[in-house]
């Protein structure tokens, strides 16, 4: 229990990057199987840190807490409910992203794995940041290798792609540094000492202008990062530009560090701007759930249509945040993950039919399921975990996130369910254009069923599937604690600073004992 | 021969090598207006100086002379240089310093 | 473990085995574990319902059980529970009992198909989901069942997905079903909010202590109903039913007419106490079942294909069972589902042996004078035609009936007259069918005739069955004019489902009422002797006359080119335009545009770069200046 | 007395020098203009007790690189490439901001200056002779002085390497 537990999965994946640099980059096997290795350690690691994560307790756990740079910049870790599963996504799908990009990476193989590799370090880095700077950093560290990723391994387009992804990027998490600063001075004035600590941040009561003002700084870094309508156009062009590997990380984890950092970040601590802003947050992420809906029902390319079903996908993920009740924001967890799983699956399964026959659009396909029986189960599979069968993990989230959303506000959760219908039209309309009909094209007709390689990486993932769509408790346990703490805390908050408008420091946190949907009845 | 006097010499003498500068048009008188300022600075240097008691500026002054030294060296190259290439020092054929 | 929670565990674990080793292994053994594990599971419910019948004696007619919690989150909770009670009791025996016929029925009719296992597997995990359905104790479970038969229709009527037409339908299917599938979850979360629970038992309670608010419980009972409408192919949600039959015959017998359709009504009599709670709620139930059963009924008399017409037909006998659920009489709409069970598979899978005899011709217009050549399906397809027509004393008769004098007893006049209306309509249409099929010329080419055999006992056994069942089935739900205890059907559900109205009818009202049923269906009959037996030109006279309603009817009333033309093409030819127009137009050029502005401002700034030293000079000389100047004034 | 008179003749020929440099076309005789206001100004540093910094400016200035100007001077083929006369608004604009230049600089120095010095400023104090300016070099501008000997070295090899004559290129 003294071993930094956290450090270790954080930097294992660094350090294989550092061993990586040392290997030649014509020595392919060996690369391949040290950037494996060392992925495959973080997530044995961090399967540790599930197994010893006591679901009981609210507050983060394994912390490891360093003053770093002075000024309140710690070096503080930890992990709670809230980020354990996140974690658990990225050290799970890492080397299997890996796994992938053995046959897909032709050349500079050596750079793409030391990009992943930091990339993964980045990823894990953000969720599991106590501090604020550290959470920049990190922020900003996930961003470069994703820069790289698209830009050299990228298709044609690849440059005006990753030019827009950084800048779209780059402009919200400035505005994020500088609330970063705000906050810090805002402590220190208030408290005398420096603090950059997430939580100790949250005992601000912060006057309503500089709330509003925070809480549109963050809140822009994070939107753009889901991403929220109507700030979602760089997405599609990342991913369909992006390569197979880039796409499963970007759209299974980048997007989510978006709706964590409203979770952790823009709810707790703006408590009473969010009251003003959270409606409009929701009719944001309802046009985006429908909108997205509609956009993906019109694509023709595979992976332009998977992107824009994830801008629906987050959507509800976001208006599930936005309602901030226990049930919603389980559902939301949960949901982050399921999506990770379905979304990341579908790009991993794109990128078996790109690397096959060299395109994605929708409409060189027809009559694949013929050639791919296995492929097409398997496919099968994603798309109805994607669209919400129940039975597998789409349906556990969304209906607490329905119904989390349903106890906060009827309508949005009408207009939310719309999804339910829409997935199922562009997913299955998709299915249908591409796995069914006859075999009208050479191209498919050459095509091979996938092989064991591409099984090992699709296995664990459908049996994940399944697992969190018949046994979602195993999972839900262990975050109820947090995320009910979270919803009490923040609802209190907004009580007490009814009371008194006066920016001071809450001396302690205490959530009320009734959490849920208790106060919408 | 008042202080004033003397930073006054090395303020017109500066003017003269910045009017210099702009006006001409072949590098290597452009380089001999730069000389120009430089000596007035120089000129500055010493006459507010004198009094101080010290020999800071003297020092100083011995700098900007091994430094101008240097500048000509290598300069004067360049000059050389792109007049091998250009066949021309004229400026205004020399339009290449811009992205 | 109580017995019926093993009911499921066969189909699950063959399914299981056959998707993953379907392919590998030789046919007899998927047959025989396919078959097997829907027997096995037939012998679990009989064994339940026996043990029912036995605690019910000590007066435990609910028995429930526990799995595990299932999703749990806050005040939602959804567990994995079973409930096992009179009205899931009748429907696991006949989703097993007619389930075995049908797999049995299939290994001969499929017996030539390429993916043979994965026929068998999906079956099988139709089966499974079924029961799910059914034997859920709550709704958020019953859903997984909902969807799984939902999904394993796609994939059945997908089975031949290389044909455009059959994927087309498949995925249509299951649109059409999604949408209803968003009313019905709805439905549940207005429901929980209401009453804070969602298992039936609770709602039950929560009912009947008026915890729901009355437009609370209506605007759920409708939304379910969306739902219901949805799976069991009702207005304005029926279109993917006739399209569902691209899928194998004895697909469209097992899940199309017997058992997944008429999940729709279960759930309306599982959830008897609310919509009678919501009187609205259950009369738009019976507007829209009668209205179907009328209308599907017209729409089957032009059909020339022999199964769109048993499509509609099952439409149609489904409106009568939601007409029977709305009207209160819940015991007589399962009846309905219970009988039409029987006979519509039996039709399907006789229709299924005559289309395996022809080769694959499913065209009424090509067939004809199939009697001779079909000894032992001809009598068992005659038999379900009597049985659906309504002729006196057999299983259709006496539970159509019982819809229709609730429906009067009640004093829906309107609806019981748009079912006697109904009656009239079933009788014709099955009728003419019968007479195209096997009387009058034979229309088939030579080719197919020297092809034409009688199939093999493996499917023709299970008609023989089902034909039976079909014929006695009606006695255990006999009307009340023959004693009041002569209904067995009904007082076995009678701990679930209300009994019936009170009939404040008169024994000679409604003796009159059955004689009425009786003689609809022998005018409906005697017209189609008249048209296509009698007379056979009346027909062609008749649609050269009216040359509109009939192609009017021929397509449906053009549903699925209004639909598309009002519903399917504005929405995606909007969504493709704002694509283009908003999402690339504008949002995404509002992006690059300022991309783009900072670019162009760079290449103004730049032109300030002349590349001539002297300018740069002239730059450097002017900005001291004006510093300068600023430093000094 | 004769210190002032020969400052101010010393400041004359400095300045007619400049600007007649300004006037010539001819590169050579620019050339010696400069030689001549570098002398005066030479004259003028050991006015103001510089010596050393004088003698300095004799002989590198005057001296060494007037040499490589002269150098330059004769390589370069002044008539080559004559361009139009096109840039006159640049003559005018450069001479219109000298003066504004020379007003600005004149009114910072007599704002400074006339606060703060006296008239005449005593002539006293160490005088820059060459001992005490190297002892000072020696001690506290020993780094500075060794890192300009490193970059006269750098300047030496980078006019060596610049002015050789490319092989690869006519």
């Amino acid at each position: 229990m003294n071993a930094p537990l956290l450090s270790l999965i954080t930097f294992l994946p660094l350090a294989g990057a550092i061993v990586l640099i040392f290997i030649p980059k014509e020595e392919r096997r060996r690369l391949f199987i040290a950037a494996i290795a060392f992925a495959v350690a973080a997530f044995v690691l961090s399967l540790v840190l599930a197994v010893r994560f006591d679901g009981n307790e609210a507050g983060p756990q394994f912390v490891e807490n360093r003053p770093w740079l002075g000024y309140g910049i710690h070096y503080h870790l930890g992990i709670d409910g809230i980020s354990l599963y996140l974690v658990l996504l990225t050290a799970f799908l890492a080397p299997l992203v890996l796994l992938a990009s053995r046959t897909s990476i032709r050349d500079r193989f050596k750079e793409y794995l030391l990009f992943m590799l930091i990339l993964e370090t980045g990823m894990i880095g953000v969720f599991l940041s106590l501090n604020l700077f550290l959470f920049y950093v990190f922020w900003e560290a996930a961003l470069i290798p994703m820069y790289f990723l698209i830009g050299i391994f990228g298709g044609k387009r690849r440059v005006y792609a990753t030019t827009k992804f950084v800048l779209y990027t780059m402009a919200g998490s400035l505005l994020m540094l500088v609330g970063i600063f705000v906050l810090q001075g805002t402590y220190a004035r208030l408290s005398g000492s420096y603090s950059l600590d997430i939580f100790d941040l949250s005992r601000m009561v912060l006057s309503n202008s500089t709330q509003t003002w925070l809480f549109l700084a963050f809140g822009l870094a994070f939107a753009i990062k889901v991403p929220l309508f109507p700030f979602h156009t760089w997405l599609p062009d990342a991913h369909v530009e992006a390569p197979t590997g880039a796409s499963v990380l970007l759209a299974a984890v980048l997007l989510k560090m978006g709706a964590y950092g409203f979770i952790r970040i823009g709810f707790p601590l703006f408590p009473d701007a969010v009251k003003r802003f959270a409606p409009g947050l929701a009719v944001l992420a309802v046009i985006g759930i429908v909108y997205g809906g509609f956009m993906a029902l019109v694509q023709k390319d595979v992976k332009s249509l998977v992107a824009y079903s994830s801008v629906s996908h987050m959507g509800l993920v976001l208006l599930a945040v936005a309602a901030w009740n226990t049930i919603s924001l389980q559902g939301a967890i949960l949901q982050m993950i399921n999506h990770g799983l379905s979304t990341g699956m579908l790009f991993f399964a794109v990128g078996v039919l790109y690397e096959r026959t060299h395109t994605r659009m929708i409409s060189d396909f027809g009559g694949v399921g013929r050639k791919m029986p296995v492929f097409a189960a398997l496919f099968l599979a994603a798309v109805l975990s994607s669209l919400g069968l129940p039975g597998l993990n789409g349906f556990a989230g969304e209906i607490l996130c329905f119904a989390g959303i349903f106890a906060a506000h009827k309508i949005w959760a009408v207009l939310a369910v719309t999804t339910v219908i829409l997935a199922a039209a562009y997913l299955l309309g998709m299915y249908r254009k591409v796995f069914h009909g006859p075999v009208t094209n050479d191209r498919v007709a050459a095509l091979r069923d996938i092989g064991g390689r591409e099984l090992l990486i699709f296995i664990p993932i459908i049996l994940l599937m399944f697992w969190i769509g018949l046994f979602p408790g195993t999972f839900l346990k262990k975050t109820e604690a947090t995320v009910s703490r979270y919803a009490a805390t923040v609802q209190s908050r907004r009580a007490e600073h009814v009371r008194t408008n006066r920016p001071r420091l809450v001396s302690e946190v205490t959530p009320e004992l009734e959490a849920g949907t208790g106060e919408t009845r | 021969m008042t202080t004033v006097a003397v930073v006054g010499l090395s303020i017109v003498l500066f003017v003269l090598g910045t009017i210099a500068f702009i006006v001409k048009r072949d590098l290597l008188t452009q380089f001999m207006a730069v000389e120009i300022m430089l000596n007035a600075a120089n000129l500055a240097f010493l006459g507010l100086a004198r009094g101080s008691g010290r020999l800071d500026a003297q020092v100083i002054v011995f700098f900007v002379m091994t430094v101008a030294a240097a500048e000509a060296a290598v300069g004067l190259a360049i000059v050389l240089h792109i007049y091998r290439r250009k066949k021309s020092i004229k400026t205004e054929d020399l339009d290449r310093l811009r992205g | 473990m109580p017995v019926f929670v093993f009911i499921p565990l066969a189909p699950v674990l063959g399914a299981l085995v056959l998707f993953l080793f379907g392919r590998r292994l030789p046919r007899r053994t998927i047959s025989a574990l396919a078959c097997s594990t829907i027997a096995a599971a037939f012998v679990f419910s009989v064994a339940a319902f026996i043990n029912l019948l036995s605690t019910a004696a000590s007066g435990q007619n609910i028995l429930t059980y526990k799995l595990f919690t299932w999703i749990s989150a806050g005040a939602f909770r959804a567990d994995a529970a079973f409930r096992f009670d009179p009205l899931a009791a009748v429907m696991v025996l006949v989703v097993t009992g007619v389930g075995l016929l049908i797999h049995v029925y299939s290994v001969g009719y499929m017996s030539r198909e390429r993916d043979y296992g994965r026929y068998f597997a999906c079956l099988n995990l139709f089966t499974f989901a079924m029961l799910l359905l059914v034997l859920a104790d709550n709704l958020v479970f019953m859903f997984v069942g909902w969807e799984g038969v939902g999904l394993c229709s796609y994939l059945l009527i997908g089975y031949w997905f290389e044909k455009p037409s059959a994927a087309d339908a498949g995925k249509k299917a299951f649109l059409v079903n999604r949408i209803g599938d968003a009313g019905f979850l709805l439905g549940i979360l207005f429901l929980w909010t209401a009453a804070g629970t969602t298992s039936f038992f609770s709602l039950e309670i929560a009912v009947a202590g008026s915890v729901i608010a009355p437009s609370l419980a209506t605007l759920s009972a409708v939304l379910l109903f969306i739902g219901a409408a949805g799976k069991s192919a009702q207005i304005p949600l029926y279109i993917w039913l006739p399209d569902a039959m691209e899928g194998p015959t004895p697909v469209s017998a097992l899940i199309h007419a017997a058992t997944m359709v008429t999940a729709g009504v279960y759930m309306v009599a599982r959830l008897n106490p609310l919509y009678s709670f919501s009187p609205a709620a259950g009369q738009i139930v019976a507007f829209v079942g009668a209205l179907t059963a009328v209308y599907a009924g017209t729409i089957a008399l032009v059909q020339n294909d022999i199964k769109r017409v048993l499509a509609y037909s099952t439409i149609s006998q489904l409106g009568y069972m939601f007409l029977g659920c709305g009207v209160g009489a819940y015991a007589a709409g399962v009846f309905h589902l219970f009988t039409h069970a029987f006979f519509k598979s039996l039709l399907f899978l006789a229709a299924g042996s005559v289309i395996h005899a022809l080769s694959g011709e499913q065209d009424l217009r090509r067939m004809g004078g199939l009697k001779k050549y079909l000894p032992r399906t001809y009598p068992v397809f005659l038999v379900g035609a009597l049985v659906i027509a309504g002729v006196p004393f057999l299983s259709g008769f006496f539970s159509k009936d019982a819809i229709l004098v609730s429906a009067f007893a009640r004093g829906q006049w309107f609806v019981g007259i748009l079912g006697l209306a109904g009656a009239v309509l079933t009788a014709f249409y099955m009728f003419r069918l019968i007479f195209l099929a096997f009387f009058g010329n034979e229309r088939f080419p030579a080719e197919v005739k020297s092809h034409i055999h009688e199939s093999p006992a493996v499917m023709t056994r299970p008609l023989a069955v089902l034909a039976f069942l079909s014929i006695v089935a009606g006695f255990t739900g006999l009307p009340a004019v023959l004693g009041k205890r002569a209904n067995l059907f009904s007082r076995f559900l009678e701990p679930v489902v209300r009994p019936a109205a009170e009939g404040n009818l008169s024994l000679g009202a409604e003796w009159t009422l059955i004689l009425a049923s009786a003689a609809c269906a022998a005018v409906g009959i005697w017209l189609a002797y008249l048209f296509y037996v009698r007379n056979t030109a009346l027909p062609g006279r008749w649609a050269a006359r009216l040359p509109r309603i009939y192609r009017l009817l021929g397509r449906g009333y053009y549903v699925d080119e209004i639909y598309g033309a009002i519903v399917v093409n504005p929405l995606v030819r909007g969504a493709d335009a704002v694509y283009r127009r908003f999402d690339l137009g504008i949002i995404d050029a509002a992006v690059d545009g300022t991309g783009r502005a900072a670019g162009y401002f760079g290449k103004a700034a730049g032109l300030v770069q002349t590349g001539w030293i002297k300018d740069y000079a002239l730059a450097v000389l002017f900005g001291l200046v004006i510093f300068l100047g600023v430093l000094l004034f | 007395m004769t210190a002032d008179v020969i400052f101010c003749v010393l400041a004359v020929v400095s300045v007619g020098a400049a600007a007649a440099m300004i006037v010539s076309k001819n590169q050579g005789h620019n050339a010696l203009f400069l030689v001549l206001c570098f002398s005066a100004l030479g004259g003028i540093f050991g006015l103001l007790g510089a010596p050393f910094a004088a003698a300095v400016q004799i002989l590198v200035y005057a001296g060494a690189i007037m040499v490589l100007f002269i150098f330059v001077v004769m390589m370069v083929d002044p008539r080559a490439g004559i361009p139009p006369e096109r840039r006159r608004r640049a003559k005018l604009l450069g001479v219109g901001m000298g003066v504004v230049l020379l007003f600005e600089l004149g009114v910072a120095a007599w704002g400074w200056l006339g606060k703060t010095a006296s008239p005449v400023p005593p002539a006293g104090g160490p005088a820059g002779t060459p001992i005490a300016v190297g002892r000072l070099l020696f001690s506290e501008y020993v780094y500075p002085f060794e890192i300009t000997s490193v970059l006269i070295l750098a300047a030496l090899v980078g006019a060596v390497v610049l002015g050789k004559k490319e092989e690869s290129e006519p």
